[in-house]
């Protein structure tokens, strides 16, 4: 159970880190917006299984209630994140935001 | 405490701290300290201390971020650099400020060191409520037995003390409008088109269940962290999610500002009333014990923590309030009308 | 197994470091709300590890739920300004998707 | 280097408290100064919340608590972080944002008084 554990949140920190590259790295605000939004999505769902994994030692009421409780964070993010994106993004086009577009002279 | 994440979130908040001084830009401004704010809850949680996270989580990140928001989104987001003085100006600050560092830093040398279990301050009163208090009110979060018992008295000025901070934003901020006697009141529909469907809908799923887990926070504190305080700020946050994403008048449809401060006064007067019912029945003022004489069936250990669950609502309500009327006057520069 | 997720809590400290950057140097304040969304979200997962460190967790998830709620207000707050705001420019939401009717 | 271990969070405080009073002393803007008080008071407020940890401490919730037999566990107080600091600095906050909730409206005050919200500007149109 452990190796499972291990290797899901290792990925969830991997796609944690491959997000914040992209925040850092992009050129313009859309497509930070677009690393944003789905790396953190993804991400913090994998990084909450496993947590769940690991405090499930055994069945009863308490653990499954626990289990329910942390997914629930899980489903919220997953409602959650992808709309404040889209708020953002809404808010950066009414705003003016340019997005970036390739030079000419690095074209030819 | 875990003092690997201790050094590395101490230093991120730093590092917000320097940033939201330096900025030059009103808006940015609020949202690093927005940033600051959840950055200082990480650092409560690992500490230990949990209601001051939870607290903090809804109070520090969640309401005064959006009240900064507000605050400028009414007047302006630009800030202008000083037009003579600026060196003096700076100098001056920066050597109080200095001058007020090395007098602390003299001070802390007395200081007993960091998570010491000895410290003087966790020797002579803690210890009796952290063994007491399951024997004392059967309420195994000794928070909120610090808080709603033995601390009572503490606890109700400070819910007046907001109460007050109400009051206070009503009679600087609020405008009436004076208008004919006999005009109807314009009859109201959800005004479409400024906001958007998706941020509308997602909002509309999560506003009964914010509810829902605030009642869960109020009523569950006693076995968990949560409280009165935490709980009527998770509810006055969702009708600002409402307010931010239909518009206000939605909001005063549902809860009219005579209601709001109506329902500011119940709650302290929830309070106030519990202890003057013990007062009544031959105890001290809040001491719950002898609620056992009206209450069915419970002992007089039950009946504090039953008395605890009284007080507990009566805060959540004044606080939930108070919060609401304070983002509204802000939100709308007193006209209650549109805002943010 | 406390001392991985120790590690682990280290790690995502220092990518919020780096969120941060964005969050501070961001070229505009559009980028400073995006930024801060990504560090609470980081911060969400972080209470529940700090959660299983203390070997407690039943007694952290309250709080982790009311953070994600709080940050998804306060990004939605942040992101209505830019909407209604006086000093940019008129297209806004009252243009696009004005109904004439209602 | 035990004392450096021990008291390096004190001098953190001290720096955010340094912070937040220059902030409030140099800065020209009202809303600045609303923020600078705003980081004094969690310096202060993280001071006291720090004088409650304890080393190999967990939270100030009893585990195992429910039920009637809890009540005849022996419990030690050296095992539970110090609760007192943490209700004194709960409350402390929820005022906090009472008394930012009315620093903002008198900002807002004088926005729509004076059109601006800076010291220097205020000063001119009030001579």
């Amino acid at each position: 159970m452990d190796i499972v554990v291990i290797m899901l949140t290792v990925a969830g920190v991997f796609l944690f880190f491959a997000t914040t590259v992209g925040i850092l790295r992009f050129p313009d605000f859309y497509s930070r917006m677009h690393a944003a939004g789905k790396g953190d999505t993804l991400s913090s769902l994998l990084m909450l299984l496993p947590l769940v994994l690991y405090n499930f030692h055994e069945l009863n009421l308490a653990n499954l209630l626990l289990a329910m409780k942390i997914l629930l964070i899980g489903v919220f993010i997953f409602m959650a994140s992808p709309t404040a994106t889209h708020a953002i993004v809404d808010a950066g086009f009414e705003a003016g935001a340019k997005p970036w577009v390739k030079k000419p002279e690095e074209e030819a | 405490m875990i003092w690997q994440l201790d050094i590395s979130v101490l230093s991120l908040i730093v590092l917000c701290a320097f940033a939201t001084i330096m900025v030059k830009d009103l808006l940015s401004a609020a949202i690093i300290f927005g940033a600051y704010s959840f950055l200082m809850c990480l650092l409560w949680t690992e500490m230990g201390a949990v209601d001051v996270a939870f607290t903090e989580a809804s109070v520090g990140a969640g309401v005064s971020t959006i009240l900064f928001i507000a605050a400028a989104y009414q007047t302006t987001r630009i800030v202008k650099p000083r037009k003579s003085g600026r060196i003096l100006a700076k100098i001056l600050g920066l050597a109080a400020a200095i001058v007020m560092g090395l007098v602390l830093l003299a001070a802390e040398t007395n200081f007993p060191g960091f998570a010491d279990p000895g410290s003087p301050a966790s020797r002579h009163l803690s210890p009796y409520y952290i063994t007491h208090t399951l024997s004392d009110t059967a309420v195994p979060n000794m928070v909120t037995s610090v808080l709603a018992d033995y601390r009572g008295f503490d606890t109700m000025f400070e819910t007046a003390v907001i109460f007050a901070a109400g009051l206070a934003v009503i009679a600087i901020l609020r405008r009436f409008k004076h208008t004919g006697r006999c005009e109807l009141p314009e009859t109201y529909s959800i005004s479409a088109g400024y906001q958007d469907t998706i941020i509308r809908f997602i909002s509309r799923q999560l506003v009964p269940f914010m509810q829902l887990f605030a009642l869960y926070v109020v009523a569950h504190g006693h076995h968990s962290p949560g409280g009165g305080f935490q709980g009527g700020v998770i509810l006055g946050a969702s009708f600002i999610l409402l307010a931010i994403s239909y518009d206000l008048k939605l909001v005063m449809n549902r809860l009219n500002e005579k209601w709001n401060i109506l329902l500011g006064n119940i709650g302290v007067l929830i309070y106030a009333s519990i202890g003057f019912i013990c007062l009544l029945m031959g105890a001290n003022f809040l001491d719950y014990s002898v609620l056992s004489k009206i209450l069915p069936a419970t002992d007089p250990v039950m009946a504090r923590s039953h008395g605890m669950l009284g007080i507990e609502i009566g805060v959540a309500i004044a606080v939930m309030a108070i919060v609401v009327t304070i983002y509204l006057n802000l939100a709308s520069h007193g006209k209650l009308d549109k805002g943010l | 197994m406390d001392s991985f997720f120790i590690g682990i809590g280290v790690a995502l400290c220092f990518l919020m470091l780096l969120t941060l950057h964005r969050a501070i140097h961001g070229p505009t304040a559009i980028d400073r709300i995006m930024g801060v969304n990504v560090v609470g979200t980081k911060t969400t997962i972080l209470l529940v590890i700090i959660g299983t460190i203390y070997h407690r967790v039943d007694m952290f998830v309250d709080i982790a739920l009311a953070y994600a709620l709080l940050n998804f207000i306060v990004t939605i707050a942040a992101s209505r300004y830019f909407q209604h705001h006086k000093n940019l420019s008129p297209r806004g939401y009252g243009y696009r998707f004005r109904r004439e009717d209602d | 280097m035990e004392y450096l271990v021990s008291h390096y969070n004190y001098w953190i405080y001290i720096l955010l408290m340094m912070v937040g009073l220059y902030a409030m002393l140099a800065k020209n803007n009202l809303v600045k100064k609303v923020i600078g008080m705003s980081i004094f008071q969690t310096a202060i407020i993280v001071f006291y919340v720090s004088t409650g940890a304890k080393r190999e401490a967990t939270i100030p919730i009893i585990a195992h608590g429910h039920g009637h037999d809890a009540a005849h566990a022996v419990i030690d107080a050296a095992h539970y972080a110090n609760p007192l600091p943490h209700v004194l600095m709960l409350t402390a906050i929820v005022v906090s944002v009472g008394t930012l909730g009315v620093a903002l409206a008198l900002c807002l005050g004088i926005y729509r008084r004076y059109n601006t919200l800076e010291e220097d500007e205020i000063q001119e149109q009030l001579q």
